[in-house]
């Protein structure tokens, strides 16, 4: 008998299995094509405190291997979300992650507290590595003080168990890590997209109407392992790895690399039923094994 | 929430109709059932390198079969377009809002321009269905597609307009130029953006009801990812939910 | 009539199409296959001043739309590449630009002498950026003090035009880019690969002997892009731009982001005929575009 | 420096010989006149996500072709097992320093496992044309390959190995447990790492000349990346240069 769950913060995930914010919306669209119940949590969508109008178009350019997304969060505030979204996350059997972002501390702390007596979240990710974003997003998660400040104060302003989403626009994020956690962070989630930039060459300008955007997809997976693999050294967090998973392999590695749960995110674009899919092969891949507990392979790597 | 379908649907024809332009046929009764015009379908290409489905406008659709009428325009659609009958292909459809018909139209405008034209088709069979006359109007650069098609439904004239072109029996200019937009309850149209900002200007002179079915680079097509969107007043709107078809004031404000 | 040439430190290249470090060998090789005097420069692998053993095998992993490689700088030092390789070089009617190596500011100074009177070396290249190397090479490259040192250090020991290879991996690459210039560099060179990581899950340990490496090729091509964009804002010295070009799309792309030379790595060997590949399309681009000189598209993007 | 061919190649057959292992046959003559056994092609995939080219044995060479025998281990593999006749491939070859015949070789043993056994192919058949006897030792985990062909030379005797097999011709057990390695002047060598150790340890005994083929992880083929090393000595050295074949002196030092 195979056991998938995995525990966040105290939280038990049915399985380690996540979406990532942004590409997952509130879950409903991939409800048709894939049961949510069996997913870990979801995350959603990135809230702010008042209404995000986001980034001129276009927002999305293809690489090889990837994409780039300069959406900058646009989304239409915490009250829109509780009213609109959350009602269906409500009815399902998995866990709520609620992607927080802001521009300044204030901003954040401000979010959060939208979130007071509101049922059906579980945990809050942090997101302070948004590259899209010009004031806060990823500044403050690129200086180890900024990023234990803002963490600290999130945290005082909330009981909801806080996940920190760290940028690999960082010289070592290890860094970055250790400050979240001293700032009082319950688990990492890592990494958020590389800054990019492609232009096309016949309009003579950058496809993204932001120039510079966020790169996810496959083409940084060696990226996102390698820092899963190096924070996972540094802290005793459980840490959500996440970067370009799109197959059941990918998970076990990033698990192997050091991750306790594995969100995918640019993969659910590709091939919408990818969830499912990665979960049939974790599963498959247990049993054939003979790994009762994903605890016998995470972090394996020395 | 529309009502989509996932399939590993089956190929049942794929040919070249013009120069880099081809024709699929796709096996997939559930959401050829569902398809209304204007509407469009993600094609999943089996290539590691491209992530991202292709957003195609349904041509066509019947029982158990879409068609979609597309382009080679660049890697992707090159794939697409090496595909063979009965190879499997996997599809997520239909998506998008679709034209929308109101109850009163007596007589409608469609207005194609290039790669813009085969999205028409569909609506101009259902208007020839529901007896509402419907005036087409067709621009391209040099070479018409489906003006045959158009004038096989017999439903009112078919008008051609040829930028480079050479033909007798094409006016040579815009399509823009042909259109008395004052004659019509309701004009319809899917094309290049300069085409569909000048239409707009000049129905909005006549109060002419006016649909414009936009594009966007688009990642998920279902309205996760709020990538794929277009100005509409003073917010960013998602071209695969709200849209692809938008009233024309809305995007393109006099 | 259109012209392919392009300059860098006063010298002038044939064209923009130049060799990266690592990946052509001293060119001998690619010979067989291309023209090599077209080509506006070849970078040689990296030489040091003594010889280096290089890291523990497997140092190559297929990641997608990438590679990692961990070689570690394996080379029989300056003497050798002398006596060996540099007399085939010398009788190429084109640019040689020898990559420097070396863990300590002393032992780059140290190759840069090995050189000293030595023909037909036109351009070095400072390599503090190769991930592989324990002390020096990458640590060097992400603080910008050390950068400038090192930079200023070799430039005082040799009158030999000094390119100075850049590391993605750190939180803002125009602070190196500036560190750089101001300890003397006539030129940049990025970006060199990103630290990168792939597991094994059957074998459940990292395919690299190095457990980490550097990862390259077109999928990190898009940061590439954006830091030579974003280091051509700010530096007037002339930018090689690297990182994933493989078509001549991918040459025009670096220079309207703003480089004046392209370096070819890891498509040569995707297709050892890469270079010619590009330099063709490259001079039908110009013809067709009736571009007389790549100053007209150089850093054209705003 | 050696002579290599950059050849954008015909297929002239493809096929399925042993579960997951394929012949293919490639039309090159430059390369084919110029290769010797044990030297390898690399096979280029056109799959935008793998960007390595395939580092394959030769495992026969005539006039105008070379054929390989193939494993598909992965991606790109299985692209190569899917490409069909009169497709274009493009290959280096012939790369590296193949097998070496000492001048005064009377008797050989070739010893080959696994998927290690077709390069020795073409070595068996220059020993037969050179009327040198070598007796072929061949070991699988369970389906020989190649055994009928090997036997086909007639040159010598040719034993067959099995870990986990059944077959009444065959040893139960490592094809190393029946070599006498005494018996003979030079063995040459192909197969997995833990195979080609336990030989290296048994012909070192008799100091018996044994050469053996090395793999690594590659990415030029060609020497300037530096990629493919393995330890020999103090030193690390190319495969794809100094190797695939060494000394077995060299690489599993007694």
């Amino acid at each position: 008998m195979i056991d998938t769950t995995v525990s966040i913060a105290g939280i038990t995930l049915k399985s380690p299995i996540v979406t990532a914010s942004g590409t997952f919306g509130s879950g409903q669209e991939y409800a048709q094509f894939n049961d949510l119940s069996r997913l870990g949590a979801i995350t959603v969508k990135g809230v702010s405190h008042e209404p995000w109008l986001g980034n001129p178009p276009p927002r999305i350019a293809e690489t090889h291997g990837g994409i780039l997304n300069a959406v900058g969060l646009q989304n239409p505030g915490a009250k829109a979300f509780i009213e609109k979204d959350l009602p269906f996350l409500r009815t399902l059997d998995t866990k709520v992650i609620v992607n927080l972002c802001g521009r300044t501390v204030e901003d954040y702390v401000a979010v959060a507290r939208d979130f007071e007596g509101v049922e059906g979240v579980h945990f809050f990710e942090l997101n302070i590595s948004c590259p899209n974003v010009k004031a806060g997003g990823m500044a403050m998660g690129t200086d180890p003080k900024m990023a234990e400040e803002v963490t600290r104060a999130v945290k005082r302003a909330t009981a909801t168990p806080l996940i920190v989403k760290l940028s690999p626009n960082v010289t070592d994020i290890t860094l970055i890590a250790k400050a979240a956690e001293a700032g009082g962070a319950d688990a990492l989630c890592l990494i958020n997209t590389l800054l990019g930039m492609k232009i096309d060459i016949h309009k003579k300008k950058p496809i993204l109407g932001n120039k510079i955007g966020g790169l996810s997809g496959p083409a940084i997976k060696p990226v996102a392992v390698r820092m899963v693999y190096q924070v996972s050294k540094v802290t005793t967090l459980p840490i959500i790895g996440t970067g370009g998973a799109a197959t059941w392999e990918d998970a076990i590695e990033f698990i192997m690399a050091g991750a306790t749960a594995v969100s995918v995110g640019t993969a659910n674009f590709t091939n919408p039923r990818v969830v499912t899919d990665i979960l049939d092969g974790l599963v498959a891949y247990m049993q054939n094994q003979k790994i009762k507990n994903l605890s016998q392979i995470k972090g394996i790597i020395e | 929430m529309k009502k989509m379908f996932w399939a590993e649907a089956e190929i049942r024809d794929n040919h070249c109709i013009s120069p880099d332009i081809y024709a699929m046929k796709i096996i997939a009764p559930d959401a050829a059932k569902n398809a209304k015009s204007g509407q469009f379908i993600m094609v999943y290409l089996d290539k590691g390198e491209l992530l991202l489905p292709r957003p195609i406008s349904i041509y066509d659709a019947n029982d158990d079969e879409i068609e979609i009428i597309y382009q080679v325009v660049g890697k992707g659609t090159k794939a697409l377009s090496q595909m063979q009958p009965q190879q499997e292909i996997k599809i997520l459809a239909p998506l998008g809002n679709g034209f929308t018909i109101a109850p009163d139209t007596k007589k409608a405008a469609l207005v194609g321009g290039g790669i813009g034209t085969p999205p028409l088709y569909y609506l101009a069979k259902t208007l020839a269905q529901a007896k509402i006359s419907a005036d087409i109007y067709l621009g391209f650069r040099t070479t018409p597609i489906l003006a045959e098609e158009f004038r096989a439904l017999n439903n009112g004239e078919v008008h051609i307009a040829l930028e480079n072109g050479t033909d007798d029996n094409a006016h040579k200019g815009f399509i823009t130029d042909l259109i008395a937009s004052q004659n019509y309850d309701q004009i319809f149209s899917c094309g290049p953006e300069p085409m569909l900002r000048a239409l707009a200007a000049l129905t909005a002179r006549t109060s002419t009801p006016t649909q414009v079915s936009m594009e966007q680079r688009m990642a998920c097509g279902i309205g996760t990812c709020v990538g794929c969107v277009i100005k509409a007043g003073a917010q960013y709107t998602r071209v695969c939910c709200e849209g692809p078809v938008f009233d024309a004031k809305e995007v393109f404000p006099q």
